[in-house]
């Protein structure tokens, strides 16, 4: 039992990664009809965030310090960030600490800055071309961006933990009346959950109770309409794939704690989050989000060792097994709209 | 005995009636039309013959079988074909090719692997809808894409597409929809044409009382799912229950 | 430079055929007759580097590729002789190999098995290269040996630690300097009885492909036979980047050892989800809860940072070696100088292991006189050579597998900076590591003859 | 002739020749030339250039004709590979029947996929096709390792002893067609210049170009119309009496087959097979080369295998000291300056080349390469041309 409870806490925390992802994914579809291969770039970005970030808070001058020595047999030199001569070691330290969290404001204006210049600069000219074209420009647009991230990073992943106070595991168990120390789970992830809650209710809340949200629902399900009754659907639609790349990356930035980024981690996420969009049905914001965790805790329960041992193998296909049964048994996803993507 | 012989035919949708006891019987070399106000159920009753929708009860049978649980090709291969309310082509490929395909289905039958045999070789087919497409005064946009072509045209390539494979019962989903008044004239006579060219049997569902009186043999009026009258074009003509049917709609 | 693309049977061969109807005008180059596979005729040699220069492993191999560079500058003569000078055998001389100034080639494996057998092909057949070496995992290392086998090219690994390597996927005209899973077994397990105890629960999560399966084997093979007990084994996804479905269950099964028989991105995740789940603070059956990773590899060390903290692992070579363990290590230190010179800091354990292999290979044919396959598998087998960085190691004919003192390392509390995240525990000395050539473990495979491509 | 005429028989003349030529039109410069770096006229490349070619004109049956874009074509590539190992390890040398095997176990498997994953369109039948592929991967790099080997793969070894094959004891068996070894060359040498004539890529040249002479043939078969009819209007399709089902079954099946030749053709050339063959990337790779190229256009898939390939193998391997030499005759700040900028775009770089050449294509050649070109090439034939293709492109789409 205490082993299925801290599976679905597992997988709250992967579906809520997935549900970020495909929330973006699927806004982008259903508002632009644009198939952007690069989404899980943006993820990465967003990731990159917190590394750079958090780079910029450490930036530091060097001083010498003649009594130690370097592998070579210089003398040792040392680092010094300049938050610790701005604001003392001790203040200094612990902004350095809170890098991540602290990064998400410093992420938000990069993010949007990034979508809005993507989807002005690119994207928009795609609008009208085959999806084949789409596929081929945001794929080549993903490489590129990652190739970038590499240049300037490297291929290795980078730690960038999380502030001191949420390291360490929260003993869940105590409070369903377990024994203590039976189900602990790491603050960090159930701090993730929070905050995918908290930004998924926010886009709901978004398009369900402002006017832009209507018309941007009401584009989605007709755009042609709605650009007939002279609403400018386009500079909405920009607006909503800035809102969708910035979703993306704070979904990496936070995630960034949990698993160290690297350049090549939008691409792993890429291919999952295209299934999980498809899964929820195209169109549909809640299949989306639905399918995300959905997925997330059936894949924790394939990873069981108990369920491993009697089907081997499950754990590395559970996802597009489900994925397959659930196409076959609902012809749209979960909640998809008719004809959306279909062709 | 017509040759579609439409029985006690139901059909819901949730808790909506949209076909109550829909009884038809369509005449040999016959046109038929169906009238009646929005949401009258002509569209589900015709997508109940085709195979797109299936009755929830009755029976609908074509020239002596039922068509009841076949697929639209299936049907079509019985001698039914369809002209939608919007032409339906294949704007990828020419007009030539349009008409070639419907010509293959006829000859060789819902499928067939005819991967290496070249489509230049079939000569007897291209002169056929060359033939066909002289009729409907297209021959000279055979080479043409047909997306490109106006909607009279598309119109006319699909019903040449349709005339081609030799219904036994052509059905037409408001053929003159959206259209202007001299092009309806002009399908009014196109049909005209035909019926007089050829043994075939026409179901139009059609909303312009001018086509349907120019065309129609007989006519029923189709009100909330059921059948209200059917009679010949005269008769309907100021028959009391039409009128309340479509004044009723109006208020 | 030669560019002598076939093998000579190949050209007989296709003599006869062009007489049977494909009637291709046949002119062989001259040196085509010295009899083995892109003999070099020139007053060069080439050798093929074939390192991961994208995905996950980029890194390890742009770190090879600088020591490879800096092998063939000192093979040349040029910067400070490096290992040359501290090489127990001294046939190299600064003047290239036999005379023939070094030149090479550099390809991309992606960490692809077709990927790098393509970059491989693409050396042998339009660059000339004699030998190949680089490469950071194992599915590649034994595709690409295969290729050489084939084609008549030495294969010097480079960074592989299956045992199936020189196990099971032998072969003649391949040769691995770096330790293996068998070995990192051996070393670990009596370390980790000493330190962690001999009645000690283990608990493996194992990356699910050839590599992982080798490792776990080893590991719990060699643990179990000092008394520890191996509770569970879950495979895990090579693709798998949150381990939390994994780690999860650990601490509740009864184990008190986590072995996590990862490698590259894989380690650096697990690890970093361990320490989430709060398993380095854990106690378990009354003892302090403690991981395992059998292969450490100082690049990914980076990428886990504080994770690696107190963990202990085993590594083929180690910069500080010379320094903290003296002379028997000899050759680090000029390694580790003429390497930080250059680039500015330390080499890992990839740039070493492959600067080593060059220089072998290089000494090989020089000692053999020629560069003919079969000559330096002669020359390599049961070679037994010192003053490389891993003290006395012997070269063994059996399975031309190398044998030498495995390094047992733990990562730092307090690192002061991203290049020193380890410290050496211990050395587990040869004899401790040495297995029998047709050990179960490495059964099933066959080095067959050696191959000149003629 | 051959049943084709008029621009397809153009097109296959052309395609045939470059094919047969590729040993000497590959290596346009002298072995000793800074640019020989540049050649791409050595058997493995050019044997990758031909079997890639195969894969994206399978492809394009399925996608360029249907519509119906596969996120998992490299199942059958994969599926079709590990049959002929096998054929090799078990039965015999020859290529031949591993080659036949390859095909038909890629089309028994491409059956299954294919009627399960038709039962739906658009994304939906990407996502299945996908989903397949992973499991296929994701199986054959673990649970399935005594049949794929793993992730290390299969090869021959030296203890394989195929039945109808004498191997001599410790020696590796080679692929052969019926004795001619895949590995066997000779060399042309002209002045400066090697030529080298590979079995191997002629074999597989042949097989390309008969390859590419059966999608001619069903491009413009009344079969291929029916495809292309798939595409346009399958309502339209069903309500004419035709079943659409079979027909893009067999469109899928064909492509299958036509990935299972590749496979077959790869292992025949380089007798290893390896999962990574099976990743999604592999799969969208072959996407990327057939859009890349012109997607429902006869040659540009083969363009764009061509072109992904390239990049893969050349301009990875070069490195900064090849740079160097390039620049060498430069003044040196120059030198380090040119150096300094191209390096970034080769070597480790080139995934970015790659991704770079993909949004430039797909940009300026709205279309692919094939499009493109005939664009350029019309611009070429002046403005007096340019006006009158105007005119005629305007009385084609009058306003409705």
């Amino acid at each position: 039992m205490d082993q299925i409870i801290v599976q679905v806490l597992n997988g709250l925390d992967k579906g809520s990664a997935y549900a970020l992802i495909a929330l973006g994914l699927t806004l982008i579809f259903g508002t632009l009809g644009v198939v952007n291969f690069a989404h899980g770039a943006l993820f990465m970005l967003g990731a990159f965030c917190a590394v750079i970030f958090s780079r910029i808070l450490s930036l530091s001058h060097e001083i010498v310090d003649e009594t130690r020595t370097d592998f070579l047999g210089n003398p040792m030199k040392i680092d010094v960030p300049y938050m610790h001569d701005i604001f003392g070691p001790e203040l200094g330290a612990s902004i350095i600490d809170w890098a991540v969290p602290l990064s998400i404001l410093f992420s938000i204006p990069i993010m949007v800055g990034i979508g809005f210049a993507m989807e002005r600069g690119l994207i928009k000219h795609f609008y009208k071309r085959p999806h084949a074209d789409q596929i081929l420009v945001t794929f080549g647009l993903a490489i590129v961006l990652q190739e970038i991230i590499k240049a300037f990073f490297g291929a290795n992943p980078i730690q960038t933990p999380a502030p001191e106070a949420f390291t360490g595991s929260f003993d869940f168990g105590v409070l369903l009346g377990f024994d203590p120390l039976t189900i602990m789970y790491p603050y960090w992830r159930l701090v993730y959950f929070a905050f995918a809650a908290l930004i998924i209710g926010a886009v709901f809340a978004f398009l369900q109770f402002t006017t832009f949200g209507m018309v941007v629902r009401a584009g989605m399900a007709d755009r042609e309409t709605v650009g007939l009754l002279g609403i400018d659907i386009d500079r909405r639609f920009t607006l909503m794939f800035a809102i969708a790349a910035c979703v993306a990356g704070l979904a990496g930035v936070m995630y960034a704690p949990i698993v160290a980024p690297n350049y090549h981690m939008g691409m792993d996420f890429l291919v999952l989050s295209f299934v999980v969009v498809v899964v929820g049905g195209m169109g549909s914001l809640p299949g989306a989000v639905f399918a995300g965790f959905l997925l997330g805790i059936l894949e924790s329960f394939a990873s069981m060792p108990a369920v491993v041992q009697l089907l081997p193998g499950i754990n590395q296909i559970v996802i597009y097994l489900v994925a397959i049964i659930i196409l076959l048994t609902r012809p749209r996803g979960l909640m998809g709209r008719k004809g959306v993507m279909e062709e | 005995m017509g040759i579609l012989e439409v029985k006690n035919v139901n059909k819901r949708f949730g808790g909506l009636q949209a076909l109550g006891d829909v009884n038809l019987s369509v005449a040999e070399n016959t046109v038929h039309a169906i009238i009646g106000p929005n949401g009258a159920g002509k569209s589900t009753l015709l997508n109940c013959l085709v195979g797109k929708l299936i009755p929830d009860t009755g029976s609908v049978m074509f020239a002596g079988q039922s068509v009841l649980g076949r697929k639209p090709y299936e049907i079509n291969q019985m001698g039914i074909s369809r002209v939608f309310q919007t032409p339906e082509i294949f704007g990828d490929l020419s007009v030539m090719e349009n008409m070639m395909i419907p010509l293959l289905a006829k000859r060789d039958g819902s499928f067939r692997m005819h991967a290496i045999e070249s489509l230049e070789d079939e000569r007897e087919l291209r002169a056929e809808a060359e033939k066909m497409l002289d009729e409907v005064n297209m021959l000279d946009k055979q080479d043409m894409h047909s997306a490109s072509m106006s909607r009279g045209d598309k119109r006319r390539l699909e019903m040449a597409m349709c005339l081609i494979q030799r219904p036994k019962l052509l059905l037409l989903d408001e053929p003159t929809a959206g259209m202007a008044r001299a092009d309806t004239n002009n399908t009014i006579d196109l049909l005209k044409e035909i019926k007089e060219k050829r043994d075939i049997t026409m179901c139009i569902i059609e909303h312009d009382m001018h086509v349907v009186f120019s065309l129609a043999d007989r006519i029923t009026v189709l009100a909330q799912g059921t059948p209200l009258v059917e009679d010949t074009p005269e008769n309907i003509k100021g028959h009391p229950k039409v009128k309340e049917a479509y004044l009723g709609e109006a208020a | 430079m030669s560019r002598q693309n076939l093998t000579r049977r190949g050209v007989l061969k296709t003599g006869a055929a062009a007489g049977a109807g494909l009637a291709l005008p046949t002119y062989l180059s001259a040196a085509g007759h010295e009899g083995f596979t892109n003999a070099p005729s020139g007053d060069t040699v080439t050798l093929g580097f074939n390192v991961p220069l994208t995905n996950a492993y980029a890194e390890e191999g742009a770190d090879e590729l600088r020591a490879l560079e800096l092998a063939v500058e000192h093979l040349n003569g040029g910067g400070d002789g490096g290992m040359l000078q501290t090489f127990s055998s001294k046939a190299l001389d600064g003047t290239g190999i036999l005379g023939k100034k070094v030149e090479y080639v550099t390809g991309d494996t992606q960490t692809k098995s077709d990927a790098a057998r393509a970059s491989a092909r693409s050396m042998i057949e339009k660059d000339g290269a004699v030998m190949i070496t680089g490469g950071s995992s194992s599915g590649v290392a034994v595709a690409v040996q295969a290729l050489c086998q084939e084609a008549g090219i030495i294969f010097m690994a480079g960074l592989t630690h299956s045992n199936d390597t020189t196990g099971k996927d032998r072969k003649a005209n391949g040769f691995r300097h770096f330790f293996n899973s068998y070995m990192s077994g051996a070393a670990l397990a009596p370390i980790l009885v000493d330190q962690y105890g001999a009645d000690r629960k283990a608990y493996h999560l194992t990356a699910d492909y050839n590599w992982g399966y080798t490792t776990e084997e080893a590991m719990a093979s060699s643990t179990e036979a000092l008394g520890w007990e191996t509770v569970n084994s879950v495979k895990t996804p090579l693709t798998q980047t949150d381990f939390s479905a994994y780690i999860a269950p650990v601490l509740n099964s009864g184990a008190d050892v986590l072995v996590l028989n990862h490698y590259g991105g894989n380690m650096v995740n697990s690890l970093t989800n361990a320490v989430q789940f709060g398993l380095r603070e854990a106690e378990a059956n009354g003892k302090k809860f403690e991981v395992v990773v059998p292969l450490y590899s100082e690049l990914m060390a980076r990428g886990a940072g504080q994770n690696i903290a107190g963990i202990l692992g085993s590594q083929n070579w180690d910069w500080k070696l010379e320094n903290q363990l003296g002379a028997r290590y000899s050759g680090t230190n000029a390694f580790v100088q003429s390497f930080g010179e250059k680039y500015g800091f330390p080499p890992s354990q990839a740039a070493h292991t492959c600067y080593v292999q060059t220089l072998l290979y290089a000494d090989a044919v020089t000692r053999a006189g020629s560069f003919a396959p079969c000559a330096v598998v002669e020359a390599l087998e049961g070679f037994e050579f010192d003053g490389l960085g891993n003290g006395p190691t012997l070269y063994r004919a059996d399975d031309h597998q190398c044998f030498k003192d495995v390094v047992v390392v733990r990562g730092k509390e307090n690192p002061e900076n991203e290049f020193d995240l380890v410290e050496i525990v211990e050395v587990t000395p040869t004899e401790q590591v040495t297995y029998a050539p047709d050990h179960p473990q490495f059964a099933g495979g066959a080095l067959g003859t050696c191959n000149n491509g003629a | 002739m051959l049943g084709i005429k008029g621009k397809d028989l153009s097109v296959f003349i052309l395609v045939a020749v470059l094919a047969l030529l590729a040993p000497f039109l590959l290596n346009p410069f002298p072995v000793d030339s800074a640019m020989a770096q540049f050649n791409a006229g050595y058997p493995d490349l050019m044997q990758r250039f031909v079997i890639f070619g195969i894969f994206a004109i399978g492809f394009n049956i399925l996608f360029g004709l249907t519509g119906y874009l596969s996120f998992g074509h490299a199942a059958f590539l994969g599926v079709g590979s590990y049959a002929a190992i096998w054929m090799m390890k078990l039965v015999s040398l020859n290529i031949v029947p591993g080659i036949i095997m390859a095909i038909v176990f890629a089309g028994l498997f491409s059956v299954l996929v294919g009627y399960i994953s038709l039962r739906r369109s658009g994304i939906y039948f990407s996502i299945l096709t996908l989903a397949f592929a992973q499991m296929s991967y994701a199986l054959a790099y673990s649970v399935l390792t005594p049949i794929t080997g793993g992730e290390t793969g299969l090869q021959i070894k030296p203890g394989d002893t195929p039945l109808l094959s004498n191997v001599a004891e410790g020696e590796i068996g080679r692929a052969n067609f019926f004795g001619l070894e895949m590995s066997d060359s000779s060399v042309i040498t002209l002045g400066g210049w090697e030529f080298t004539m590979n079995v191997g890529y002629y074999v597989c040249a042949v097989v390309m170009i008969a390859a590419f002479y059966l999608a001619i043939r069903i491009f413009r078969s009344p079969f291929g119309m029916m495809l292309r009819a798939v595409k346009s209007n399958q309502q339209r399709m069903n309500y004419t009496g035709l079943n659409s089902k079979p027909y893009t079954l067999a469109a899928f099946v064909i492509s299958g087959m036509y990935a299972g030749l590749a496979g077959g053709l790869m292992v025949a050339m380089d007798t290893q097979v390896g999962p990574e063959r099976m990743f999604w990337t592999a799969s969208g790779e072959v996407v990327l080369m057939t859009i890349l190229g012109g997607a429902g256009t006869l040659i540009g898939p083969v363009l764009g295998a061509g072109f992904i390939k390239y990049m893969e193998n050349i301009v990875s391997k070069i490195n900064s000291t090849v740079l160097h030499e390039w620049f060498a005759f430069l003044p040196d700040g120059m030198e380090d300056f040119l150096v300094t900028i191209f390096y970034p775009f080769v070597g480790k770089g080139w995934h970015l080349t790659l991704g770079l050449m993909f949004m430039a294509v797909v940009i300026f050649l709205p279309g692919g390469l094939v499009q493109g070109g005939q664009k350029i090439a019309a611009m070429f034939r002046g403005k007096k041309a340019a006006e009158k293709d105007g005119k005629t492109a305007n009385q084609q789409t009058p306003a409705e």
